[in-house]
């Protein structure tokens, strides 16, 4: 069996008495699209924080691709693939659209350090970024600034910078918070499309359990720190333990 | 008075007219804590420009004067002798209060080419090394510089029955050179003499309450301290307050005397503690000083402190010079001050023409309460002739440094 | 050697003390408009003035100076918040820096005008001029009462924000303005009325000063602010309980400092800054935050 | 206003100020060249507030570090000037590397503070070790050889080589901004925990900039010890950090020109005033206030405002 | 009528953000706000609120013009408002989040600490724990649980279901239900057209800063031509 993308164990992290994650072990394949779905307050986010590099582990260990990252700082693990969108906006408010994804590109390029270049002179690094606008179809505002863009639009554009880092693995907290339900089904099939083509791996944690249930491959139920259920989404809807705890008894 | 009336024949009979005003460029610190100091500097300087434009002026020119705010700092005091020189015009330069800029300003000045008569800053180095060493003929000073605060107050030390010395001074190239003096000079006068103990207040301090402790702990017989202004009048309150002085006797203070100071501490100036400076007004006891103390407390109902009347005496120093070389020309007027003798109200000074230092006499004093004045003044006196005390060119070697063989 | 260990530190006592009366004010405007008070040391140099020209005009009666006093410059602590600082609490930090800064350079040269550039002694306290024999050295009764006065500002400070009302909305109002009106605060005045506050609290630390110092001096205020910032950081910006500690540490290292290790005090004050910003950035009481 | 437009307006700055170098009095020479040192140091500073968003008040220390690099070459080693401005910039920029090490670990009032901290250790050095810097008296007798066989001795002379260093320091700097570089340092003041996620060692960057900018304030610090001939300790105090921060501020933070255009007004309106008043600081401080309350966003901030261009379009723009 | 908005008209700078907005409240009611993003509804509230006061227009509240009052005042006639994003204070506790609202408000009536807490009992739990350090989830009960400690008799909501996960979800729509019960009318703004039809009675549809249609809550659901051209594409 080929080494899984992504690999945790015994993870464990609290805040004093809340335990958001406790002894957690799991395995994330390449190329599935996982949703992360339990009640608020979890500890999705937390997760995404430990993984991702803001917060670091209270114990376990994590590896990536095979290798050891549980003490690399954030943007190691980025430069080797693994990178993250937030649950509130979080974008460059005054650089233009196109500026947010240049950064990253230029990351990944290995220009950022160019100091003395015009920015304005990488050609490749150009091209890069307007692919990436066109995947998430902000193509016709690369000029806006980030802050004047919608709600809506700030949310493509924070999913673009994510994408732009061209990662492997990419957690997507609440992608879609506040969007109209069209909106929302649209970034999602095209996170679906994406994810098909294989680049990157999606893991997303969402609310909406029609499309939580309608896109995912596999779907992993957190509560109170544990993964109380964890399988293919009709395994998911039918347990007794996450309908009691977080769906209710009818799915909205 | 008698002086003044006669001067003004002999001022039109001889010297060639100047031609235009004559015009001093002169900065000192006219803001922050020590900004006093400005406004004593511009009372002397005032008063010596009404008196000289009343009497026709400098050879029949009138003497203009342009203050600037120093700041205290090189960059700021370079700038303004600039400007002084090179936008206003001016012919001539004085002022400068602190030792750092004084000898930040000495290549500038000759590069302007103009001479500047320093009135405050007392770095002695400015002396020895800008001038005799370096050759810059453009800077004089007409204050007493640090020998007074070292050499002279070990003269005053050796006859006291203090064997143990401490001190508190300022944590700068001033406090620690004139510790360094008075050390050096005391113990070549007075044998056996130790010092105990020394504790530096930066620049600023306001509390003085851990020195104070650090003094008493080492339970010397004498107390030196160069602090001055603002900082000398804490010192002494919280010294006061701390019975320093009912524990050491002996305490020195080399620029006791200025009138900030003095005035400040009022009835908290403890009696019989060792003060001098630069000038002191209740010396010379002489008709001069005694008119010349008289019409400036009449005038500013102050009494001249001692940038005052180094102030007041480098106007009329440059008006001595500019008459003696009838020309307001920067390197005659220089000649002229080179080795001038003038009297002033501090007595009689001569510009060492080596060194460009005004030598004259400034008494120590023991302070005593005088109904007529609401501050300590002097009481006894001590007058130490300045030849005894002044390092003597070429400033090498210890034949330069007091004492000096008769 | 007691009677020299015990003295170094009562000095250092009273100078904490002292910097921490001057401090509260800062960390408090700071904590709570988020703006860094460079005018909090020429409110402190006013309060120092104004106690002293009532003075004369009082009977010589300095406690009643002291109250008096420091309403004059509450005055000028509300017209530099009511007509200027509250239109740049909005754009960037520097911003307000630097208005605070314009009002350090005015106030400095007002003070010189008005009441004259010389250094001006201070008269003493009746009851408290005196000194105290400790272990056989003297030490005075003012700065006994310093020692004092600190401790219970800062009981008052701390009772204040942390177990009234008032205090919980200052806190709540200080993290979120916006959410705050729109829960029946009024916030604008709110906060005026917390800059008065700290411009009084700054002004009584002059006011208190006038015989801790023994004389006043335009621009007295620069050489404390420093010491109240350097408090105000190492204690953890906005930090009252932080800054109070902070100010006894500082007081007693740069009393020991000035006594055992005089060539290098102020490097100790600041390596020790520099320290506790690395170690523990939010101070010694702040929590780690985790976002 | 359009690109041709600045180009021109460069351009009929450049030639003024050659101008000024060939035709200009003494004293206007002087202050010219004060206005371009200062301007080197706000150019610098501004690469690490306007651009990265820190604020630091340690930047004394570094223009200190480049006088006194360049004053202990020029009295111990070597009168050459070349030599002593290489050694001062890259003293400096050493320093810079070692203070920055440690406060690019914190941001925002925290990185001030910390600079402060770290600018007034330096400080109390220069002033306590009275052996190597002379304490409170500072360097002094440092001299101005030829530089490459060309005397520099007299203004008129040393004129130009400020005026070179300047447009150097302006062209460089102008390109750091463009840069991929400058953008990413843009990205750190917008959001540096995006910044991170997206690749990028913030750390590493802010510590860049930190030393970029800290050779710049080298490379001012010793141009104006050769200047004055004296390098003195009140330059590595943090007020003097203070002297950029207002610059930058009074000409507008975000724009290239800002630091230029408040280093003109800072030295020429000084001037002034102390023509008019010895109370500087007073009248000096109302206009500053009318800077700020009037024209928020400092002079070029302003202008551009109200001149109605669209700022937000501007890469790196801010409201 | 509790709130009447007139031809109101609100600028984000030079940007026209709400045009000639009227829309009507009655007591008792829930009433949507509904609209695609970025349409206006957040602004809306926020205008009502006072905290982007609008440049022209009336709003009457109890028959009383309360247009140019500041945010404070309308808080203290019995408005609340619960923003989109939360606004919890970070330094005070959970607890004091709650009690600062009633303390500020001084209104007395059904709501109190104890029942929010019975309506979302999560908050007891995290009681004495700091505002900062709650999930999305959580803070987003206590801003509702914050703005009913003020007894209003209007509430603003912005977006109250987004984020959270369906059981809650599900005991939000109960809580808005007991709200309602107990006299406080509510005004929302959210995105869920599900959730809106089952709490709300009636609902305005905002395009572009206009009000484009209103009607029964039922009858919109209903009319899909309607929700077609404003809500969904
Ligand atoms: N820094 C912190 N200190 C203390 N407790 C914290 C901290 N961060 C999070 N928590 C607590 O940890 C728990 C998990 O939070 P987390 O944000 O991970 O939840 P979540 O699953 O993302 O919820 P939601 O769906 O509401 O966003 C919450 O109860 C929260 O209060
Ligand atoms: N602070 C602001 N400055 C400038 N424009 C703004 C600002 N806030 C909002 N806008 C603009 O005003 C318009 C209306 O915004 P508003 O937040 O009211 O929309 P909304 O209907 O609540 O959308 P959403 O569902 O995304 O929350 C949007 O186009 C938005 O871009
Ligand atoms: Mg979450
Ligand atoms: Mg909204």
């Amino acid at each position: 069996m080929s080494e899984p993308l992504l690999r945790v164990e015994n993870l464990s992290k609290a805040f004093g008495k809340v335990v958001t994650a406790n002894g957690l072990n799991f395995e994330l394949k390449a190329g599935e699209l996982t949703s992360i779905i339990g009640p608020n307050g979890a500890g999705k986010s937390t997760l995404i924080n430990v993984l991702s590099g803001s917060l670091s582990a209270d114990g376990g260990r994590i590896f990536f691709e095979g290798q050891d990252i549980t003490q690399l700082p954030i943007h190691r693990r980025v430069q080797r693939g693994l990178c993250r969108s937030f649950q509130v906006v979080n974008v460059f408010p005054h650089l233009s659209v196109f500026q947010n994804v240049e950064i990253p590109v230029l990351a990944v390029a290995r220009r950022a350090h160019h100091f003395f270049r015009p920015v304005g002179g990488e050609a490749e690094v150009a091209d890069m970024v307007r692919a990436v606008l066109e995947r998430v179809g902000l193509a016709g505002q690369a000029q806006t600034p980030a802050s004047a863009l919608s709600h809506g639009d700030q949310r493509l554009l924070e999913v673009g910078i994510a994408l732009a880092a061209r990662p492997k693995l990419l957690f997507l907290d609440e992608p879609t918070a506040g969007m109209n339900p069209v909106e929302r089904v649209d970034i999602l099939q095209n996170i679906r499309r994406l994810s098909a083509s294989g680049e990157t791996t999606f893991v997303i944690v969402e609310h909406d359990m029609d499309v939580v249930f309608s896109l995912s491959d596999r779907v992993m139920v957190l509560h109170r720190g544990g993964l109380i259920c964890d399988g293919p989404p009709d395994h998911v809807k039918g347990d007794g333990q996450v309908r009691e705890c977080y769906l209710g008894e009818e799915v909205r | 008075l008698g002086a003044g009336v006669l001067k003004p024949t002999g001022l039109w009979a001889a010297p060639a007219k100047v031609k235009g005003p004559v015009k001093i460029g002169y900065q000192a610190i006219m803001s922050g804590t020590l900004a006093g100091y400005g406004e004593f500097h511009k009372m002397g300087v005032d008063m010596a420009v009404d008196e000289i434009n009343k009497k026709g002026g400098i050879a029949g020119a009138k003497v203009v004067v342009e203050y600037r705010d120093s700041t205290l700092k090189a960059p700021e005091a370079i700038k303004n002798a600039r400007y002084f020189v090179d936008s206003w015009g001016a012919d001539f330069l004085g002022g400068v209060d602190s030792s750092g800029q004084a000898l930040a300003l000495a290549p500038v000045m000759k590069q302007l080419g103009k001479p500047i008569i320093i009135t405050h800053a007392a770095t002695e180095k400015l002396n020895e090394i800008e001038v005799f060493q370096k050759g810059i003929k453009e800077v004089f000073r007409i204050s007493s510089p640090t020998y007074q605060d070292g050499n002279a107050a070990a003269f005053v030390a050796k006859d006291l029955p203090a064997m143990k010395w401490a001190t508190i001074s300022p944590k700068y190239e001033y406090g620690y050179t004139c510790w360094s003096m008075f050390k050096n000079t005391l113990a070549k006068l007075k044998p056996g003499v130790q010092f105990v103990a020394e504790s530096w207040a930066p620049f600023g301090t306001t509390d003085f309450r851990a020195h104070i402790n650090t003094i008493l702990d080492a339970k010397p017989d004498g107390l030196y301290s160069v602090e001055w202004a603002g900082e000398l009048i804490s010192m002494m309150k919280q010294a006061g307050q701390a019975g320093l002085f009912n524990k050491i006797k002996h305490v020195m203070l080399p620029v006791g005397a200025a009138m900030d100071v003095l005035e400040g501490l009022g009835k908290e100036m403890p009696d019989n503690i060792w003060i001098s400076g630069r000038y002191f007004f209740q010396y010379p006891k002489d008709k001069r000083n005694t008119a010349w103390v008289a019409s400036f407390v009449k005038r500013w109902k102050h009494y001249p402190a001692y940038v005052s009347e180094t102030g007041y005496s480098s106007i009329y120093a440059f008006k001595q010079a500019v008459e003696a070389a009838g020309s307001k020309d920067a390197k005659k007027v220089i000649a002229a001050l080179e080795g001038m003798k003038m009297q002033s109200p501090a007595g009689e000074r001569v510009f060492r023409k080596q060194d460009h230092q005004a030598v004259y006499t400034v008494p120590w004093g023991l302070t005593a309460a005088d109904p007529k004045y609401p501050f300590k003044v002097m009481g006894k006196m001590v007058v130490i002739p300045a030849q005894d005390f002044f390092n003597r060119p070429p400033f090498k070697g210890p034949e330069s440094m007091p004492p000096f063989k008769k | 050697m007691l009677e020299s260990f015990v003295h170094v530190c009562l000095a250092g006592l009273s100078k904490g003390m002292f910097i921490w009366l001057v401090a509260s004010g800062l960390t408090l405007i700071f904590g709570v408009l988020g703006v860094l008070n460079f005018a909090h040391g020429s409110f402190y140099m006013l309060g120092a003035y104004f106690c002293f020209s009532l003075l004369s005009h009082l009977g010589h009666n300095f406690w009643l100076g002291l109250i008096l006093g420091p309403l004059f410059v509450c005055l000028v602590g509300y017209v530099v918040e009511r007509y200027f600082l509250r239109y740049v609490y909005h754009i960037d930090l520097p911003y307000q820096l630097l208005l605070t800064f314009a009002f350090v350079l005015i106030f400095d040269d007002l003070v010189k005008v008005v009441w004259g550039a010389g250094s001006i002694g201070s008269p003493s306290v009746a009851g408290l001029s005196g000194s105290v024999r400790i272990l056989g050295r003297l030490f005075p009764s003012y700065s006994l009462f310093i020692i004092l006065v600190g401790p219970l500002v800062a009981l008052g400070l701390w009772g204040l924000l942390e177990k009234t009302w008032a205090g919980r909305i200052i806190r709540a109002a200080s993290s979120d303005r916006e959410m705050a009106s729109a829960l029946g605060v009024r916030v604008p005045a709110l906060f005026t009325a917390v800059f008065v506050f700290g411009t009084w609290l700054g002004a009584v630390g002059g006011g208190l000063a006038v015989p801790y110092v023994g004389l006043l001096t335009p621009g007295m205020g620069e050489s404390i602010i420093i010491d109240a910032f350097v408090v105000a950081v190492i204690g953890g910006l906005g930090s009252l309980k932080g800054a109070f500690l902070g100010a006894l540490i500082i007081g007693l290292l740069s009393s020991f400092g000035t006594r055992f290790l005089p060539t290098f005090d102020m490097f100790l004050t600041f390596i020790l800054m520099a320290i506790v910003l690395l170690w523990r950035p939010q101070g010694f009481f702040g929590e780690e935050a985790a976002r | 206003m359009s690109r041709a437009g600045v180009y021109l307006i460069y351009g009929l700055a450049a030639l003024a100020l050659v101008a000024i170098g060939l035709f200009a009095g003494r004293f206007v020479l002087y202050l010219t060249m004060r206005v371009m040192l200062l301007a080197i140091f706000a150019l610098g500073y501004n690469l690490l507030l306007g651009r990265t968003g820190l604020l630091s008040f340690g930047h004394g220390a570094l223009y200190a570090a480049g006088a006194y690099g360049l004053g202990l070459f020029n009295l111990h080693v070597s009168h050459d000037p070349l030599l002593g401005l290489l050694v001062g910039v890259a003293f400096a920029a050493l320093i810079a590397l070692i203070i920055g090490f440690f406060c690019v670990r914190q941001t925002e009032i925290y990185f001030a503070m910390l600079t402060l901290a770290f600018g007034m250790m330096f400080f109390s050095l220069i002033w306590n070790l009275r052996e190597v810097t002379g304490g409170d008296d500072g360097l002094i007798g440092i001299s101005r050889a030829p530089l490459l066989g060309l005397p520099i001795g007299r203004d008129y002379q040393f004129y130009f080589l400020v005026l070179a260093c300047f447009a150097l320091a302006v062209w460089v700097i102008h390109r750091i901004r463009g840069s991929a570089f400058g953008l990413v340092l843009a990205g750190i003041r917008e959001n540096h925990q995006r910044t991170s996620f997206a690749g990028i060692p913030v750390k590493n960057y802010r510590l860049a900039a930190f030393v970029v900018s800290g050779a710049f304030a080298g490379l001012a610090g010793s141009l104006a010890t050769l200047l004055e001939s004296n390098a003195n300790p009140f330059s590595a105090h943090w007020s003097h950090s203070a002297e950029p921060v207002l610059v930058s501020l009074m000409g507008g933070l975000q724009t290239f020109s800002g630091p230029l255009v408040g280093s003109v007004i800072f030295v020429v309106l000084r001037e002034v005033i102390e023509r008019f008043t010895e109370n500087w600081m007073l009248w000096f401080g109302v206009i500053l206030l009318a800077i700020i309350m009037g024209l928020r966003g400092g002079v070029m901030g302003g202008l551009e405002k109200r001149l109605g261009r669209a700022r937000a379009a501007r890469p790196g723009g801010a409201s | 009528m509790l709130l009447e908005l007139n031809q109101v008209n609100t600028f984000y700078g030079t940007s026209h953000v709400l045009q000639d907005v009227s829309l009507q409240v009655e007591g008792a009611e829930v009433v949507a706000l509904l609209g695609r993003n970025g349409v206006g509804k957040t602004t809306s509230l926020r205008s009502i609120m006072g905290l982007t006061p609008p440049a022209s227009g009336s709003i009457r509240f109890h028959e009383e013009e309360i247009a140019p009052l500041p945010p404070y005042a309308k808080a203290k006639l019995g408005l609340a408002y619960m923003p989109d994003d939360l606004r919890i204070f970070p330094d005070l506790t959970c607890e004091e989040n709650l009690e600062i609202a009633a303390r500020l408000a001084r209104r007395q009536g059904y709501w109190n600490k104890q029942r929010v807490m019975e309506l979302f009992p999560v908050l007891e739990e995290r009681r004495r724990q700091k505002g900062l350090n709650m999930s999305g989830g959580e803070k987003k009960m206590l801003s509702l649980g914050r703005a009913l400690m003020s007894n209003p008799s209007l509430v603003l909501l912005d977006e109250p279901s987004e984020g959270l996960a369906p059981l809650i979800v599900k005991a939000l729509v109960e809580a808005i239900n007991t709200i309602r019960e107990h006299g406080v009318t509510i005004l929302l703004a959210d995105q869920n057209l599900k959730f809106c039809r089952r709490v709300c009675d009636r609902g305005y549809i905002i395009e572009k800063g206009r009000i484009m249609h209103s009607g029964n809550m039922e009858e919109i659901w209903a009319d899909e031509a309607v929700v077609k051209k404003y809500l969904a594409l």
